[in-house]
């Protein structure tokens, strides 16, 4: 299978786990990407914020640069990245004025075909559930993990074309195939507030922190995402949080790839756990009191 | 050789005052074929009629043009007046030299050259007209009624009630439909059984109703006076006319979990043999096979049978087909309630206390599933504070329907009010976008609601529900305060928008009458001829033509019954007989004419010959449904299609005589 | 219809409301319900409209034969005008819409005939719209005497 | 709260939203759902929906320099849920594009607008985001110097803060990009 790959500036940055635990998984599976050569930034929310065409032409560099190279599809672990490229895509496919623009500014073609994954739809789509279970080494049975969401992989739903905007459950079937019990709650798609990060951290904690809340209610033992802004939003604030509303969380925040991995039995230094500013010992430690269990 | 009369009317100095009359009655008598022209101060006066009879007679005239007012005028007046003299009443054409010319233009000389072309053209049509004659349909005084919620039974009542024979068809094993389901009525509170089970009563017993219950209609065929109709009547398990609606037979049946009721909107269980509700009609059991262990299980249970005193109960009866011949159809099947599951963010489906405003209508009901006690489905608790949400499904061109459901601003403010009654202490909530209440008494009860009942309305819709420590946390907004607001509820109810019943667009093309995009019957037309369908001699009543209250269903019950019983005041049903005509021998049966014809007018009719033997396929014209539109004659490539009174010859005519 | 009567007509001297591009004559096809109604209260009203337009009622525009407005060329009219009721209002349910696809597809051809397009007007007057009716005519009225006077001429184009 | 109604203005201003909407301000009949589920109408001015109102009315300096627009965090809840199809979403996006074109800065929520520009800035001179220049660049241009510093030294210590930036080879093409549609 020919599969670009697109990683963003998040996954060689404050991310670096979400790539890393990537690739080992991916290498653990057998399974080949090639990274975009010479890709560019996407544009994040920052250009679709003030330029809306600056937010179409950053991301159809690369779908133009991999279509060159005669991929087809292109996975975007970054769940922002995916979301920019989609938009992009979208747009390429329904303005042509726009589309004629971009194409004579970067004087390469694009014929509006690319097929943009992100990391879930990669998984269950390109990968398949039964591969997947079938290299689940340590079953996580006992653990209670809640996927969340976020915007960006669901929303808007007539560009993004992925699972139920509301209730989306492909993370929460993969968590299942690792042997953990997805846990249910309410804000699995509410907003953490992302962009805004750096420039309104309170408006932020606010939102994160109703996430995280609503998440320890449940009785979750950790988060997944599939997302570097949503990761770092509730694993890097995690504790300014806590110090906020003066209630204990610790909740730690693992990317998909890396609950794979120790479904895997890769060792949790190798997916880059101790990268999380929120420490994973307790969790770490119940897997593997669960599988001496056994 | 044609032996025309041309009239030229004055209408006083209407159009003499600007039209030179005596010069238009000299161009047309110079016209061949015209031997005898006259003008007269008013054409339409007695001695102006008796002079064209007159005339008529003398010269025998084989057509008269008037010019002189609209046909929209006095066509009829003329027409009468030719068939007194034993003319055919349509070799009667009009120039309209009022409207169109003396009374728009100014100039006259300009304005007499407009009315001798309209003169002539109405000349060359007239020699082109051929005789027809007005069609007249034997009509069988019986009239079929598909649908027994409130508004089918207030047709059926009215006609029988009219003398007239009424067979009434319903789907579900008793008559009473929605109506029977809801408990309380706005804006008057009468409870809803008490005034329905009487009228279900009365058609029951009514000696000039045919009830068929557990029935659905199959087939129709035929027209306006002769409709063939067959009638499935399903298997209902038990003989009807031994039963005596005991109740031993539910009562023994083993089946009382895991089936959903229908009629409570799933909010309880019923039993494989059941009756929907207590006062249903008539009150005989059904026996649903898909549950009965007696099917599922190869025959073993047999527990009702063994209950059953009369021993009506028969595992082997068949569906059965009847068929019946009736003149005229109200097609009165009522509404759905959309699905709300489909809104994810309102949780319906996934929180046990989100429910729909029919539900609530269950739970306030006495015969309900709670005995009229309100409680939560979750944990039976009476709850003390209600979110109710208006417009979920309705005015929603995204994820339900854009038009408004008419009834929910109504029921809501009365689910309010009567959980104000019946829970004292408690407060409702109510999201609205705009309030709807604009029949008699309807403002003043939703006031009520608010003032007396103390509901608390806000403008806005709800974005999320979701559920926090057993509470139903609401997100809306109030527009007009501009404010994001939360409320923590024990229970939220959905005003869920209306659709039309399942399976009515399949009805409608089984009718041949037009339904719109929802699939909504259309009205032949919208202000003048609310009651009639598209078709001929089937009229349509209640939600199946669109969101409608009590009162307009029961109104348009009685408007399709006035209007049968006027069209069986007659023994034959007459058409005017302008209408579509086919030429059998150029007619190459593409049938393509039967594609643009709005009234399903067109059929196939077999040629054979002496012995039997298939000759051709043609168009065949349904005098009892042909309107005369015309479209059917452009789609004909063979031009073997043609409408009476306006045909190609005459309109070729018309506008040769005004050729330059 | 018959060339012949085409030719013989063609010689004749130009008769009132005749042959010129400054007094053109206006053929109408309108439908029975919506648009001959209003007309005929745009003359209730006694509203003043240019008088070169001469009506032909028909039962619903889905009768109009687009043949009807060939023919209608071929005798010398310089515009044609098809006007029934509004989409939706149609007495006959859907007449109007059968006429208003045949006259899209039918455009074409009367183009390829060498009918200058403009000289063909489609519209939608309902019953109350007498006024509308008086602006439609004058305006037409006013378009076809301001376009060039041999473009109707049908037999020019091989 | 009075506003004078200037025919050609708001029409002006409601036509050049319409056009790089590619939407009808009309389509809003205002039922508020956009602003229910907001996650961040809690700090707004204004709620989304009225910000629709006003726009079509022309209210053009209050919408432009309302808190609102630079909240949004474009999560797309309102646009999802929008029982008109409206795009609530993109009028924000397309409000602030303006907002930018006109040399608008926001006085409330200078910051937002501040970073957007900032990072575009760091795109357009790296072709990717380097991080820590960013943020650096971020905190001297608001001068938050202090803001969030206490999580610098476990980010370092974690390897989540790189200390070199990777750049794209062909910085030209970028700069190109830039340049044809800055």
């Amino acid at each position: 299978m020919k599969l670009a790959y697109y990683p963003g500036c998040s996954l060689k940055g404050t991310s670096f786990e979400y790539e890393v635990s990537l690739l080992k998984i991916l290498e653990a599976m057998n399974i080949e990407i090639k990274e975009i050569p010479d890709w560019n930034c996407c544009g994040a929310s920052a250009a679709h914020s003030i330029n809306h065409n600056l937010s179409v032409a950053l991301p159809a560099r690369n779908l133009a640069i991999a279509e060159k190279d005669g991929y087809e599809s292109v996975l975007a672990p970054c769940a922002a990245c995916s979301n920019r490229l989609k938009n992009a895509a979208y747009e390429l496919k329904n303005d042509d004025i726009l589309k004629k623009k971009i194409t004579d500014s970067l004087e390469m073609p694009y014929d509006s075909e690319m097929s943009i994954n992100n990391m879930l739809e990669f998984l269950i789509g390109t990968v398949g559930k039964d591969k997947i279970k079938s290299m689940v080494k340590k079953p996580l049975s006992g653990l209670k993990v809640a996927s969340y969401y976020g915007c960006l992989l669901v929303r808007p739903p007539k560009v993004m074309q992925f699972d139920d905007p509301e209730n989306p459950v492909t993370m929460d079937e993969l968590v299942a195939l690792t042997g953990a019990e997805p846990v249910d709650y309410s804000f699995k798609t509410e907003c953490c507030g992302a962009i805004n990060s750096l420039s309104k951290p309170d408006v932020v904690m606010a939102l994160t922190g109703n996430v995280l809340y609503d998440i320890k209610k449940h009785g979750a033992d950790l988060v997944v995402v599939a997302c570097p802004l949503c990761h770092s939003n509730l694993d890097v604030r995690q504790r300014e949080i806590e110090r906020k509303y003066d209630e204990k969380l610790g909740l730690p925040v693992l990317f998909i790839t890396e609950l794979l991995g120790l479904s895997f039995g890769i060792d949790p230094k190798d997916l880059a756990i101790d990268g999380h500013m929120v420490a994973a010992d307790r969790v770490l430690k119940k897997i593997e009191g669960l599988a001496n269990q056994r | 050789m044609s032996r025309i009369g041309v009239f030229v009317c004055w209408c006083g100095s209407n159009i003499a005052g600007t039209v030179d009359v005596e010069k238009v009655r000299e161009e047309a008598a110079k016209i061949p074929g015209v031997v005898s022209a006259l003008d007269y101060k008013y054409m339409c006066s007695d001695p102006g009629q008796n002079s064209l009879r007159n005339i008529i007679k003398e010269k025998n005239l084989t057509g008269i043009v008037l010019a002189a007012c609209s046909p929209h005028m006095h066509e009829n007046t003329f027409r009468k007046a030719a068939a007194k003299e034993g003319l055919n009443p349509y070799f009667v054409e009009i120039a309209n030299i009022r409207e169109q010319v003396s009374w728009v233009h100014e100039d006259k000389e300009r304005a007499t050259a407009k009315a001798v072309d309209l003169m002539k053209m109405m000349v060359e049509k007239v020699k082109r007209d051929r005789p027809i004659e007005d069609v007249r349909v034997p009509l069988n005084k019986k009239a079929l009624v598909i649908g027994g919620g409130i508004a089918g039974i207030q047709a059926a009542l009215d006609i029988a009630n009219g003398g007239v024979e009424v067979i009434l068809v319903e789907k579900e094993p008793s008559i009473g439909g929605r109506m029977i389901q809801l408990d309380e009525t706005f804006p008057t509170l009468d409870c809803s059984s008490c005034i329905m089970t009487p009228k279900m009563v009365e058609a029951n017993q009514h000696p000039n109703i045919k009830l068929y219950t557990y029935s659905e209609v199959e087939d129709i065929s035929g027209y306006i006076g002769n409709f063939k109709v067959k009638i499935k009547k399903k298997a209902r398990s038990v003989v009807e006319k031994d039963c005596t609606g005991c109740g031993e037979c539910w009562n023994a049946c083993p089946m009382h979990k895991n089936v959903k009721s229908e009629f409570n909107v799933n909010l309880s269980e019923r039993t494989a043999i059941y009756v929907p509700f207590p006062q249903a009609v008539p009150l005989v059991p059904v026996l649903d096979r898909s549950v009965c262990l007696h099917f599922k299980k190869g025959g073993k249970c047999q527990k009702c049978y063994d209950a059953c005193g009369p021993k009506c109960i028969n595992f082997d009866l068949q569906d059965e087909i009847i068929e019946e011949t009736v003149g005229a159809i109200v097609a009165s099947t009522g509404y759905d309630l959309m699905d709300t599951s489909m809104y994810g963010e309102y949780g319906y489906g996934k929180y046990k206390d989100v429910i729909s405003g029919l539900q609530f209508e269950r739970l306030l009901s006495a015969s309900g599933p709670t005995e009229g006690v309100i409680k939560r489905p979750s944990d039976g608790k009476t709850p003390q504070t209600i979110v109710f949400v208006q417009c979920v499904g309705s005015r929603d061109p995204e994820k339900g329907v854009p038009y408004c459901s008419k009834v929910c601003c109504m029921y809501t403010a009365k689910h309010a009010k009567l959980f104000a009654h019946k829970v004292h202490g408690s407060q409702s909530y109510v999201f609205y976008i705009d309030i709807r209440s604009t029949s008699k008494g309807y403002e003043e009860f939703v006031r009520g609601t608010m003032e007396q009942d103390g509901a608390i309305y806000l403008r806005g819709r709800v974005s999320k529900i979701y559920e926090d420590e057993g509470k139903l946390i609401v997100k809306g907004a109030d527009t007009l305060s501009g404010n994001q607001v939360e409320i923590a509820a024990d229970m939220v109810v959905l005003a869920t928008g209306v659709i039309p019943k399942k399976g009515s667009d399949k009805l409608a093309q089984m009718l041949g009458i037009s339904y719109d995009k929802y699939g909504f019957f259309t009205e032949s037309h919208p202000k003048l001829r609310p009651a009639e369908s598209s078709t001929a001699g089937i009229f349509l009543a209640g939600m199946a033509q669109g969101p409608r209250d009590i009162p307009e269903s029961v109104v348009s019950g009685s408007a399709a019954a006035s209007k049968i019983l006027g069209l069986f005041s007659k023994n034959e049903y007459e058409v005017e007989g302008t209408i579509a005509n086919v030429n059998e021998a150029t007619c190459v049966a593409c049938f393509y004419c039967q594609r643009v014809c709005a009234y399903n007018a067109i059929s196939k009719k077999e040629i054979k010959d002496r012995s039997g033997k298939l000759i051709k396929v043609v168009a065949n014209v349904n005098p009892g449904l042909c309107t005369g539109c015309g479209a059917c004659v452009n789609a004909c490539f063979s031009k073997s299609i043609d409408v009476k009174g306006f045909m190609d010859d005459q309109i070729y005519a018309e506008i040769k005589a005004l050729a330059v | 219809m018959e060339d012949k009567d085409v030719k013989k007509e063609e010689h004749k001297a130009p008769k009132h409301g005749g042959d010129n591009s400054s007094d053109p004559r206006i053929i109408a096809f309108v439908c029975n319900w919506c648009t001959y109604s209003g007309a005929d209260l745009a003359g209730t009203s006694r509203m003043k409209y240019s008088d070169n337009v001469r009506v032909i009622k028909l039962p619903c525009t889905g009768r109009i034969d687009p043949l009807f407005i060939v023919e209608a060329f071929k005798k010398g009219a310089k515009g044609v005008l098809v006007s029934g009721c509004h989409p939706g209002d149609c007495h006959y349910t859907s007449g109007n819409y059968h006429s208003r696809r045949k006259y899209a597809t039918f455009r074409d051809l009367l183009g390829y005939l060498g009918v200058d397009l403009d000289r063909v007007e489609f519209s939608w007057v309902s019953a109350s719209e007498g006024n509308k009716w008086v602006s439609i005519i004058n305006e037409f009225t006013d378009k076809i005497k301001s376009l060039p006077g041999k473009s109707t001429d049908i037999f020019t184009k091989k | 709260m009075k506003t004078v109604i200037n025919e050609q203005n708001r029409r002006n201003f409601a036509a050049q939203v319409e056009s790089m909407l590619h939407d009808k301000l009309a389509k809003c009949y205002q039922c508020g759902k956009c602003s229910a589920g907001c996650p961040v109408n809690f700090e707004m001015d204004y709620t989304p929906n009225q910000i629709i109102k006003m726009t079509e009315l022309g209210m053009e300096d209050k919408v432009l320099n309302s808190k609102t627009i630079w909240l949004c965090v474009s999560c797309n809840t309102c646009s999802t849920r929008c029982p008109k199809g409206f795009e609530v979403t993109g009028i924000m996006d397309v409000l602030r594009e303006i907002a930018e074109k006109k040399g608008v800065t926001s006085k409330v929520e200078k910051e937002v607008q501040m970073f957007h520009e900032v990072f575009l800035d760091n795109v357009k001179s790296n072709g990717r985001i380097f991080e820590l220049e960013l943020v650096g660049k971020y905190k001297l241009k608001t001068r938050h110097l202090f803001r969030d510093m206490f999580l610098a030294p476990k980010m370092l210590e974690k390897g989540k803060l790189k200390m070199h930036g990777e750049k794209i080879a062909d910085l030209n093409q970028i700069a190109k990009i830039f340049k044809d549609f800055e």
